[in-house]
């Protein structure tokens, strides 16, 4: 009768245990079961003549059943699952945004792929993920499988533009810059740099045509 | 040994700040590439420390929370978590599996145990009314991509 | 060097900052010290980040492809970096071709 | 105003630490339920500062980053990072888009500019020889479950 008690207390210590395990990626079951696993194994070793109660030789064997349950199913490196997890990720993002029109939050996002916040974030912020380069030389076979939403191209004149505007001074410098970089309209512009939106647009006419020419050659 | 790399942190004992810890630690730690048990193992205690500083240490109200962790050339990861809070007792007693001052709040008395469990070495040094610092280190496996 | 070797495609991905892109350059550069394509295509449809670092990088390449009378071309990037890439210039570029339509309707 | 949550924290000049920054940050500021963009946003604009300091306040010797980061009541974010490197000469100068002092070393000169984009405001102090603080502030939009 005794033991029976005994035995009940016991697994509620398992259950105290591996309570705070609940929901971090391994079935109730499993998490039950590894602990029970501990206690036996407690229980075997225990000597009464230690000097301490059985509870405080138990717990953290069991806990220490309960990590070797993490550590089983852990031996992958981080960078690999949050590598993939930023992906999906990505994924789900452009999917909410279409069926949305806006931006989804992080916790949108999480929850659709049933992750929690922080993880997401910490996916989305996968550091260890290292710059990874595949190369290849190519005749243009796998041009085709790349989405190419991009704007692509015409660096080269991009870069000459660059430098063109390196040496223009810096009034004339930032007016294209607030125009073409930022994308401002000539009366915005022509605030940012005190003028007139007149002036702002003969400004800029003049500075084209230079830079037409400078290119041209 | 020099640390080789290090980092120091303080928040406010708000409640919010427990998962900031230890994704800030998990970020900082990041590119040693730790396994994914690795990782967790130490978010864990982690985790368990800073709960224990809101919790008991300022118990609800604010105050500050102090954070540092170093990395080793060799890739031992040590981490401190210092508040300046209500300070233990009896610090053997704390750290006894089950024991606990908050029998009523749903807290199991289980904090040390899994940080004792989930780190190579825990150390504990309080005093009342100067608040507490606990000290965990972790050894990570060694791995090619270290540095 | 393969004959189709004109085209050289560097496939890159995870964060493109100051620290990646130090790896990044030495291998891309390695590379085409050894192929010397007439094309190099940068390939981001994998970054996942990028700052000012990767203009950086990106610029970079072109300087190095120029000293090989070749070109750069970056493809597939993803959304999230639109907004650099465009604070970087390539957001001039509809500008580019807008003013040379202008400067042959003039003339 | 009182700063709702608010976090400080140090580490050296490697780069390892412009990731880990960025991480730190958005771990922080997570509790707002940033959309995706905003997070990024604010990612982008601290790695162009922690670089900066990387790059040019201590030129690849080490030295240590503070960074700090305040939340208001209203979802305000204000986001500070200062060194003790060598410091700015020309503050306006710097400041101007596709301006650097090491264009061999492949800097575009954007890392300013990209900050003014990607916040609300920014503001440099520096003096030569006694390093620089860049703050940064962004509004996140406001939502449904923001406290
Ligand atoms: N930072 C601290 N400041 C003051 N007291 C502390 C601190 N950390 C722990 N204690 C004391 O030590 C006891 C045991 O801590 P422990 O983390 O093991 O259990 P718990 O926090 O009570 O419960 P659990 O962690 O299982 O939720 C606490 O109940 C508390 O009295
Ligand atoms: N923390 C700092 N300490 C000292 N000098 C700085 C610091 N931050 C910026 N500067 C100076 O300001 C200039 C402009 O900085 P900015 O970030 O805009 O461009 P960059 O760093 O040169 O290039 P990019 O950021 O595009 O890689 C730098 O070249 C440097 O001279
Ligand atoms: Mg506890
Ligand atoms: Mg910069």
């Amino acid at each position: 009768m005794c033991e029976k008690s005994a035995a009940a207390n016991n697994i509620a210590l398992v259950r105290a245990c591996i309570k705070r395990f609940c929901g971090k990626g391994i079935e109730y079951d499993d998490l039950f079961q590894a602990g029970c696993e501990g206690l036996v194994k407690a229980a075997e070793r225990f000597e009464t003549e230690r000097g301490c109660c059985f509870s405080t030789y138990a717990v953290p064997v069991i806990i220490g059943e309960v990590r070797r349950l993490f550590r089983d199913g852990g031996s992958v490196h981080v960078s690999r699952g949050l590598r993939e997890l930023g992906m999906k990720l990505e994924r789900t993002r452009e999917l909410l945004r279409a069926q949305s029109g806006r931006e989804p939050t992080i916790s949108e996002l999480s929850e659709s792929l049933g992750v929690s916040a922080e993880q997401a974030s910490e996916a989305l912020c996968a550091a260890a993920a290292p710059v990874s380069l595949s190369i290849m030389t190519d005749d243009g076979m796998c041009e085709t499988d790349i989405p190419t939403e991009a704007p692509e191209g015409a660096i080269t004149e991009i870069l000459s533009l660059r430098q063109e505007l390196a040496r223009l001074d810096s009034a004339d410098r930032k007016l294209l810059y607030l125009r073409y970089f930022c994308g401002m309209t000539q009366s915005s512009a022509a605030r940012e740099l005190s003028m007139t939106q007149v002036q702002v647009s003969r400004r800029e006419k003049k500075l084209l045509s230079v830079l037409r020419e400078r290119l041209v050659l | 040994m020099k640390a080789f790399r290090e980092m120091k942190m303080s928040f406010d004992s708000s409640s919010d700040n427990e998962a900031f810890a230890r994704a800030a630690v998990a970020a900082f730690i990041l590119p040693l590439d730790p396994t994914v048990a690795e990782l967790g193992e130490i978010r864990t205690a982690v985790s368990e420390a800073v709960t224990n500083c809101v919790v008991h240490a300022y118990n609800g109200s604010r105050g500050i929370i102090n954070m540092s962790v170093k990395i080793d050339a060799d890739g031992t990861v040590c981490i401190k978590i210092r508040d300046s809070g209500c300070g233990i007792d009896d610090i053997d007693k704390a750290m006894e599996p089950l024991y606990t001052t908050s029998p009523d709040s749903e807290r199991a008395g289980l904090g040390f145990a899994v940080m004792q469990s989930f780190s190579d070495s825990m150390k504990v040094r309080s005093a009342p009314g100067h608040g507490t610092t606990v000290t965990l280190v972790r050894r990570l496996s060694p791995r090619v991509s270290n540095v | 060097m393969s004959q189709n070797g004109d085209v050289l495609t560097v496939f890159v991905s995870g964060e493109l900052d100051h620290h990646n892109a130090r790896r990044l350059r030495e291998a891309t550069d390695a590379m085409i010290q050894q192929k010397h394509p007439s094309k190099l295509k940068l390939n981001f449809s994998g970054v996942t980040f990028m700052d000012s670092s990767g203009i950086g990088f990106i610029m970079g390449r072109y300087r190095m492809m120029e000293l090989y009378g070749g070109s750069v071309r970056v493809v597939a990037v993803p959304a999230a970096l639109q907004k650099v890439m465009e604070l970087s210039g390539l957001g001039c570029l509809n500008v580019i071709e807008r003013s040379s339509d202008e400067n042959e309707s003039i003339s």
